[in-house]
């Protein structure tokens, strides 16, 4: 019998296997739960999983694979932005769908690929408007690991915050390099920084293995979320499960989704993640999420279209609307990114998140920042206008 | 004591020994004679273990020890000198000795002194790196350190080369003494013809990897031996 | 027989078969009709073209290490600066038909607020002056690090060490995005080359042959220099750095030299990749990865040439394959083919080949030979 | 249970003796918890905190620990036996229906702190006074003073005295209507504390201040700016030394297999990882069977990390390494392998995450000794390091294992033809290079991620330190580890991380061409040959 | 210091080298005309090689002249440039370049340039061809000649050696024991052959066979803890109390 392939992209060795080996598990049980149901179109729908070894050169090359040697109809994957940026002319050469489930710098919209994961505007402005309001922060540490998407998300705080009227001197901008792993004169710093008597806060876009030595350092060197809360966006449920907790209780994240959520989807979304992995600690997070959103979208989108054609696909996906896990409706855009709702959580003892915050309508996602000069003047709309990068000063499409 | 019998080696396709057999006795000299490349070194290497055979046996005490690793021969009491001095460049000149220490029960862990009578040299030198040594101050470390280890058999591989007259003649005059003491068997491959020939109670001709002619002291006089060692 | 005939020999088979793959790839991916069985898909020729690029690297490396003992644990630096010269090239290809539509500036400088091109890019628009610097760029900085390096005699682990520090240097500078080289993210997006779509079938083909060729002429070169006197002392250095100078050999000089021709052949093998994977960024200058491309070439057999191709080839299409059919557990397997070969055929794959190779004509019955290695000498 | 019931009553009464009957601020604020919104839990809190109620204090308290129950609009408390009491009457209760902690985020959670900082001011406990005034100090909440004044009068222990009189200096520097005078006496003091708080006091001066005043407080200011500038200094040679440590442990394995056996070994991160997971294991089992002993869970874990990484270390000499002796270059090869296949392995058996390694108590916290902040955990690893590092130099220098190893390294063949046993040296040694590694991640665990790419982070600073410290030789390794690891902490503070880092990479490539055999190089003919 | 009067082919003096305090030559002066050869003995550890190192550019010593034709210093050229000069070395421990055959040996000793570029596009002419066939017959190798050099016996090896020093063809040969591990005939042979060279080239000898010495027939310098104990011809030296105490022994 004939099936439906699902090309499934992500690391399974190498450093970012620690993030990405969940994604795959998350997958291959959407895929399994959709052929209970009957599978896609009539037809059964296969799972293709293969390895790029946090290599990025290697994703395109397995992009290339999945998509003309196995035929794949979608491809879910990619966790870096790095990843996606080197998978990118594939998917337009060969006109293909890739589901991209991360966080992420925004400043893109293709085509081909559909952003499921937060931009900018779904997860660090509104993150940064929550310690300005309810914690009352006046001083900032942006703290982030030396690359493009701390970079960028910082040079879009740093405008908002001084739109808001943050002066210069009360901004601290760090970086470290990847897998950094000695803190102690960091940290020490952001506690100076944070002892000049005004509320002080660290956003961080610290990213990977250097998390864990960054939080047990902060940690012991006494610095409490009741002191200087510590706002990030690249940790969460399964990067807290290989710390001890204890000592973070009060520190932040921003996210689109936690496992803490109480509405019905996530609870049985919970049980059978936990029955399909067998382990009943098994925790969920937020990408993880945005692949079930995604899925479910190409899905739909799919059945709406009545072929698994990527053409047909792009066009009937713009305005699929499925449930999130958070007791929403998430909604494709035109500009590929979907409507999300925000949520601050503040890190529990046992390593779950607390919602202390969360927006009271989904937010759709920005492709273009309206904090960067380049891109103020861009929108994406892949229904009407068929451009990811539309001028709207000089009313063109790119160039 | 030791007995080899038709032992053969080889280099790869090479054959370097075919068919050698040698025996040594208790308190006497064994003087392997021959000239360059006739597989007289290879021969200690076989008894050292530091080649394999490929044929052949390897006796001692009437054991067999021709699969026996390097370092249980020398349990056994096998002591080799070998050509080249292969000191450990790097330890000092006491650690070289205490290597020899190795085999030996603890009370015996200590350097003798006919080591030092021998190669008074060696005392002023205890804490220079071996390998800073000279080349004759080396090749006399070598010939001490194996003596640390307190062989019955010892094998010698042209353990004059490099040396100064004086100490060649107090070596030969210690393999005389040993030799003496009847509780060694001592293997001798040497080129320095009138050496060999004041020493050997036994002695044997080798060329291109076989025994051309073997007999005991009397019969080194006969020139045929120095011819078989000329050109 | 001596042991110019041996090389002779050898020159020819592997020439023959880049010929051959040269020749077959394009025709049977252009010609051939698509969905039979000698039809060779897309998606392969700028995987076969990454591979030929990475032997050509190997090559490099063998030029050096298997030859005259130079163990650069850094030698993907070379490569990927290559890369990045070929990379700035195809940046400035774009020109306004990046997302921004800036004339110049390519996309990352703009969101980053960049303003004018920063000076190292000049010049990079003209291929001419890319290709100049796909040489010179690696050339120049090995040329730098040799001179110091070799005129203060370091070597051994010392050398393998600086050399992994310099390459770990360049890639934590790479990342930063205040370099200008695109930071963690690197180059991508490439449009065309020289005018001709990287997208397309037939552009990719000539890349290809191109890749080959370039592989070719990189075995010929490494062939003659190896073969000729120079080569002979490198191995001199190799076996006895002291002792050929008191031969009264300039050591550094010829270290230097190969240093940096080798530094170059890399070079263009990233030049070459680059195009044909669609990316090039810093990880390309991960300590790793040059531990990786010796590996390639302890696998395929040190100090023959042919090999360090063979080795760079195998490793790839097994980690291809291996990633694809068990994605799970390759690093297994390819950690236990690096096992298997150091344990069971010291002198490479190749080495073994040719042992198999010999014995089987002595089963035959032909005379032995004795000297049938000693083409390039096998590491003691 | 009719007997239960009335030790409960008895108890109640005991509790509300001294409480009143009538609605006062107390009463009026509790309905706000039901709120559950944070802003209103916070203006409870404060109004109950300051209402001198008696039951103040447990209540505050109860919030802090997620013990402060809601259900039905009522607000319950669970005492730390687990009975329940209705905080408006202090009574008994038996609620039915579900009972939710009230929710506490960061600005409850500083409200809760301040508020029991005022509440503790005159607890019996000094060490909890202590953390009051230093609360109190951290609020400058007006409302406390009068109960530090009180505190101060009656305290005796001077150090708590000294918290206690910061404490009322920063209120009275940062109360508007206080007098100048008290205001230049608060200077005095906060001149005499020295800190950082102090210092931020102080610069942080409203507009309006007069100008003696202002003057006053800048030179307090530069003094302690000087003073700071000091212990800044002697802080970064301890991160220096911290970081040095590091390097030093996760090197020193890699000093005898590389160092002293030359083994290209690649999988050496490899087994620093084995020992952090062994830690983790032994953590997971102390929880699951034994919680009481998790402070001493690392000590156990130390011997059992060794024999794990040890045992391995062995097995993979014996199985691998022990064929390529004399062929130096290949061990890279075959140990990088061993490597993939150790991450993997380990990949498969723990999952690809980070397992998480807890802190016991007695490593957690920091030290403060004047201006210098020293953490537990670094003490420790600090010395830890230079332990392993003697004990090894002890074996290496006084065992005959380390004379047979060097002797086996140098010359194999003769090393053996002097009656040592050279297969049992090189797997005694190989596992004791990689059982040091193994008590390496032991420590390393409780600074990194304990993950199956812990041993990749260490490899390349390993070999580093190693080379430029000079081969085969521990000394070196140690005055490597060091001046890396200062250099490396002397230098980010200017340059940053990243060009910290780059900048240290490039001093070692000009520093081995000064000295191309590394730091402690062998000199001599033999190594010249 | 005042140069010296002729300009002798290798001027030594006031040689001073230590290693950590020790002095292996302790102010060594010796003179090596055109055309000489010289004899060294001298007890194990006397300084010879060490000589020979200081020469040759290996060892910096500590003090004193070292000039080759009167002009070159050699304390300030490095071994490759020494070489070039003219000045070639047979080492005590054979050291020969194992990978390659033997004959490659003997190529990369043949007097030529050494220039990266210039062995790089050399080829090897008849005139080279025919020299190595000759050095090979010399040293007894002509069998061997493909064989790789590692593979060859010690004795073997310290022909090569010999035979590479000859292909360089030096002003100054400096040997450093070339009887050792030779039978007596062959040890014989050596000093008819080294006779030959120096009737045309300067070559120094370290030597501890009497009988070989005694065979060189040439003036001999008995060295002692690093400087020149008896200096004179065979029989005078070896009529030396000193010498026989320390050296020759009775
Ligand atoms: N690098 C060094 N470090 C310490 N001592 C050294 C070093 N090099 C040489 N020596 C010492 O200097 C002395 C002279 O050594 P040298 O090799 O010159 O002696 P030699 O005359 O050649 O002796 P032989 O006849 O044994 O070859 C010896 O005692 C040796 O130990
Ligand atoms: N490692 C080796 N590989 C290959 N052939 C070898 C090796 N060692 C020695 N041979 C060859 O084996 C033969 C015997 O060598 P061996 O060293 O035993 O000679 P020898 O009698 O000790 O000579 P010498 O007097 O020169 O020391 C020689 O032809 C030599 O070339
Ligand atoms: C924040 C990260 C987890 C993902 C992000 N897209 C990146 O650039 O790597
Ligand atoms: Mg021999
Ligand atoms: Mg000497």
């Amino acid at each position: 019998q004939e099936t439906i392939k699902v090309g499934i992209l992500h690391s399974l060795s190498g450093t970012m296997a620690i993030s990405e080996t969940t994604l795959k598990d998350v997958m291959l049980m959407l895929v399994e739960e959709q052929n209970k149901k009957g599978g896609l179109l009539g037809k059964k729908l296969e799972a293709v999983v293969v390895d790029p070894a946090s290599d990025w050169p290697l994703f395109a090359e397995k992009a290339r694979q999945l998509i003309s040697q196995d035929k794949v109809a979608a491809v879910f994957g990619c966790w870096t932005s790095v990843s996606r940026k080197s998978v990118l002319p594939v998917f337009k050469e060969l006109n293909s769908i890739l589901f991209y489930p991360v966080q992420y710098e925004g400043e893109e919209s293709e085509r081909n690929v559909f952003y499921t994961g937060a931009a900018p505007n779904q997860q660090a402005i509104p993150a940064v408007d929550y310690l300005a309001k309810e914690e009352k922060v006046e001083r900032w540490v942006l703290a982030g690991t030396d690359y493009v998407y701390p970079r960028t998300t910082n040079k879009i705080l740093e405008a908002y915050l001084k739109s808001k009227g943050v002066k210069s001197e009360d901004i601290l901008i760090n970086y470290t390099p990847f897998g950094h792993s000695d803190w102690q004169t960091i940290v020490a710093d952001i506690k100076k920084f944070g002892s000049a008597g005004k509320k002080t806060a660290v956003v961080s876009t610290i990213n990977g293995d250097a998390n864990v030595p960054f939080y047990k350092e902060l940690a012991n060197q006494g610095i409490k979320a009741t002191d200087i809360p510590v706002v990030a966006f690249s940790v969460g449920e399964e990067e807290l499960a290989g710390i001890d907790a204890k000592p973070l209780v009060g520190h932040l994240a921003a996210w689109n989704y936690f496992q803490s959520v109480d509405t019905p989807e996530n609870k049985a979304f919970i049980e059978k993640w936990r029955a399909f992995t067998k382990n009943e600690k098994r925790v969920s997070n937020d990408p993880m999420e945005a692949h079930v959103i995604g899925f479910n979208m190409w899905v739909k989108a799919v059945e709406k279209a009545g072929t698994t054609d990527p053409d047909k696909v792009i066009d009937a996906i713009v305005g699929v609307q499925v449930p999130n896990l958070t007791g929403g409706v998430s909604e494709m855009l035109p500009n590929h990114h979907v409507t999300k709702p925000v949520l601050i959580g503040e890190i529990k003892e046992d390593g779950q998140f607390e919602t202390v915050s969360q927006t009271d309508s989904l937010v759709p996602g920005e492709a273009w920042s309206k904090y960067l000069e380049g891109s103020r003047d861009l929108i994406a709309d892949w229904k009407t206008l068929k451009c990811g990068n539309y001028n709207t000063v000089t009313k063109k499409c790119g160039a | 004591m030791l007995s080899v019998e038709n032992l053969s080696l080889y280099y790869g396709a090479a054959q370097a020994l075919r068919g050698v057999s040698v025996d040594a006795a208790l308190g006497e000299v064994t003087c392997i004679l021959g000239r360059n490349g006739v597989g007289k070194t290879s021969l200690l290497r076989a008894i050292a273990g530091h080649r394999p055979i490929s044929d052949g046996t390897i006796r001692f005490d009437g054991k067999d020890i021709s699969r026996l690793q390097p370092f249980e021969r020398a349990a056994l009491g096998i002591a080799y000198v070998p050509q080249g001095r292969e000191i450990f460049p790097l330890l000092t000149v006491r650690e070289n000795l205490e290597t020899g220490f190795a085999p030996l029960t603890r009370p015996e862990r200590r350097i003798p002194d006919e080591v030092f009578e021998l190669f008074p040299v060696l005392r002023s030198m205890l804490h220079r790196r071996g390998g800073d040594l000279s080349g004759g101050q080396q090749q006399q470390l070598a010939i001490g350190r194996a003596l640390v280890t307190r062989p019955r058999l010892l094998v010698l591989d042209e353990p004059t080369e490099g040396i100064q007259p004086s100490i060649i003649k107090d070596i030969g005059r210690a393999i005389i003494y040993l030799r003496g003491r009847k509780d060694m068997a001592i293997l001798l491959v040497e080129q320095y013809f009138d050496f060999a020939r004041d020493l050997a109670d036994r002695f044997v001709v080798m060329e291109r990897g076989e025994i051309a002619q073997e007999g005991d002291r009397d019969a080194l006089e006969g020139d045929d031996v120095r011819q078989r060692l000329a050109i | 027989m001596t042991t110019q005939s041996v090389l002779d020999k050898q020159s020819i088979v592997v020439l023959s078969l880049l010929a051959a793959v040269a020749v077959l790839v394009p025709v049977l991916n252009g010609l051939a009709v698509p969905g039979s069985a000698l039809h060779l898909s897309d998606h392969l020729v700028p995987l076969l073209g990454k591979y030929i690029c990475f032997a050509l690297l190997a090559l490099s490396v063998d030029l050096i290490w298997g030859y005259c003992g130079i163990l650069s644990l850094g030698h993907g630096a070379f490569f990927a600066l290559g890369g990045y010269a070929m990379g700035m090239y195809l940046m400035r290809q774009i020109g306004p038909r990046g997302v921004y539509a800036h004339p110049v500036l390519p996309d990352f400088m703009v969101f980053l607020n960049w303003k004018d091109l920063p000076w190292f890019w000049y010049g990079f628009d003209v291929f001419p002056f890319a290709m100049l610097m796909v040489l010179l760029v690696p050339g120049i900085l090995a040329f730098i690090f040799g001179w110091l390096a070799f005129r203060s005699r370091v070597t051994g682990v010392y050398l393998s060490i600086i050399t992994q520090a310099m390459t770990y240097a360049l890639m934590l500078a790479f990342f930063r995005n205040n370099m200008g080289f695109g930071g963690n993210n690197g180059l991508t997006d490439f449009k065309d080359i020289l005018g001709f779509p990287l997208q397309s079938a037939s552009t990719r083909r000539v890349l290809f042959v191109l890749s080959v060729a370039a592989l070719g002429a990189g075995y010929l070169l490494c062939r003659w220099l190896v073969g000729s006197k120079f080569g002979k002392v490198l191995v001199a250095v190799r076996d006895a750095e002291s002792r050929t100078r008191f031969l009264g050999y300039r050591v550094e000089h010829y270290k230097l030299a190969v240093f940096t021709i080798s530094a170059m052949l890399a070079g263009v093998a990233g030049a070459l990749y680059v195009p044909q994977v669609g990316i090039i960024n810093p990880s390309e200058f991960a300590p790793a990865n040059s531990i990786e491309l010796v590996i390639w070439v302890a696998v395929g057999g040190r100090g023959t040439l042919a090999g360090a191709i063979l080795g760079a080839l195998v490793v790839n299409a097994g980690k291809t394959w291996f990633t694809g059919a068990l994605p799970e557990f390759w690093l297994f397997a390819l950690g236990g083919l690096f096992i298997f070969v150091t344990l069971f055929t010291p002198r490479g794959i190749l080495g073994a080949g040719q042992g198999l190779w010999e014995r089987a004509k002595q089963m035959l019955g032909s005379k032995p030979s004795r000297s049938s290695f000693s083409g390039g000498g096998v590491v003691p | 249970m009719p007997s239960l019931r009335i030790v409960l009553q008895v108890f109640v009464l005991l509790i509300g003796m001294t409480a009143s009957t009538k609605a006062g601020p107390y009463e009026e604020a509790l309905p706000k918890f039901a709120a559950d919104s944070y802003a209103d839990t916070e203006t409870a809190l404060s109004a109950i905190a300051n209402s001198g109620h008696a039951r103040a204090l447990t209540v505050v308290e109860a919030l802090r620990d997620g013990r402060l129950l809601l259900g039905a609009g009522q607000v319950y408390l669970k005492e730390v036996s687990g009975t329940l009491i209705d905080v408006a009457t202090g009574q008994a209760a038996n609620p039915t229906g579900n009972l939710k902690p009230i929710r506490v985020n960061n600005r409850v959670r500083r409200a809760t702190e301040a508020a029991l900082g005022s509440l503790t001011l005159l607890s019996a406990d000094p060490a909890t006074r202590l953390n009051a005034a230093r609360a109190v100090f951290r609020s400058r909440d007006v409302a406390a003073l009068s109960a530090l004044e009180r505190a101060i009068a009656q305290e005796s222990d001077v150090h708590v005295r000294d918290a206690l009189e910061g404490a009322r200096a920063a209120i009275i520097l940062s109360k508007p209507d206080a007098l100048i005078s008290d205001k230049k006496a608060a200077i005095e003091i906060l001149e005499a504390r020295g800190d950082q708080q102090a210092l931020a006091l102080l610069t942080t001066l409203p507009s309006d201040a007069p100008p003696e005043l202002v003057k006053a407080a800048g030179d307090a200011a530069e003094g302690i700016q000087t003073r700071l500038a000091f212990w800044n200094a002697l802080q970064n040679v301890w991160y220096g030394i911290s970081l040095g440590s590091v390097l030093l442990l996760a090197a020193i394995g890699l000093a005898i297999t590389f160092g002293t056996m030359g083994v290209i070994n690649m999988a050496h991160g490899e087994m620093v990882m084995i020992g952090a997971y062994t830690t983790f294991v032994v953590q997971e089992t102390i929880r699951g069977y034994a919680p009481g002993l998790f402070d001493a869970s690392l000590f156990i874990a130390l011997p059992l990390a060794f024999l794990a990484a040890g045992t391995v270390g062995i097995m993979i000499e014996r199985g691998v390494i022990r064929f390529l002796y004399g062929r130096p270059l290949e061990t890279l090869l075959a140990t990088w392998g061993l490597s993939l296949i150790l991450q993997q392995g380990v990949r498969t058996i723990f999952g690809p995450t980070n397992r998480e390694v807890g802190t016991p108590a007695w490593m957690s916290g920091a030290l403060e000794v004047s201006g210098l902040s020293l953490t537990y955990n670094r003490i420790a690893i600090v010395i830890f390091a230079f332990s392993v590092f003697a004990v090894l130099l002890l074996v290496m220098r006084y065992t005959s294992l380390g004379l047979y190893v060097r002797a086996v390294t140098q010359n194999r063949r003769m090393a053996a033809s002097m009656g040592i046993r050279t297969n049992r040296i090189d797997a005694l040694a190989f596992g004791l290079g990689s059982g040091v590694a193994g008590i390496a991640g032991v420590a390393l665990s409780q600074i990194d991620n304990v993950s199956p790419n812990l041993g990749q982070g260490y490899i390349i600073d390993s070999f580093m330190v190693v080379v430029f410290g000079g081969v085969g030789n521990l000394w070196g390794t140690l005055v490597g580890a060091m001046t890396l690891g200062a250099a490396n902490k002397m230098l980010e503070p200017y340059a940053g991380a990243v060009l910290g880092k780059i900048v240290i990479l490039i001093a070692i490539i000009l520093f081995i061409q000064r000295r191309p055999r590394g730091l402690f190089a062998l000199k001599g003919r033999a190594v010249e040959a | 210091m005042s140069a010296p009067v002729t300009p002798t082919l290798l001027y030594l003096d006031d040689i001073t080298v230590s290693f950590d305090g020790f002095r292996a030559l302790n102010s060594l002066s010796l003179a090596i005309d055109h055309a000489e050869m010289r004899a060294i003995i001298g007890p194990n550890g006397a300084g010879k090689t060490t000589m020979m190192d200081v020469i040759t550019g290996k060892t910096r010593p500590d003090q004193g002249t070292a000039l080759f034709e009167g002009s070159h210093d050699l304390t300030v050229l490095d071994e490759a440039a020494i070489a070039e000069l003219g000045i070639g070395r047979k080492f005590q421990t054979p050291t020969v370049f194992e990978m390659h055959s033997v004959e490659d040996n003997l190529l990369l000793a043949i007097k030529d340039k050494r220039g990266p570029f210039l062995t790089l596009f050399s080829r090897r002419t008849t005139l080279e061809r025919e020299r190595i066939e000759v050095l090979l017959e010399r040293i007894r190798l002509t069998a061997h000649r493909y064989r790789k050099a590692g593979e060859l016996s010690h004795g073997q090896k310290q022909w090569l050696e010999i035979g590479m020093l000859l292909a360089q063809e030096p002003k100054l040969l400096l040997i450093d024991e070339p009887a050792a591990g030779m039978t007596d005939q062959e040890t014989a042979d050596t000093a008819e052959l080294l006779r030959d060279i120096a009737k045309t080239k300067a070559v120094v000898v370290v030597e501890h066979d009497m009988t070989f010495v005694r065979d060189l027939n040439v003036k001999v310098t008995c060295l002692h803890d690093g400087s020149v104990l008896a200096e004179g011809s065979l029989d005078a030296v070896s009529a030396n109390e000193r010498v026989v105490e320390v050296y020759l022994g009775r």
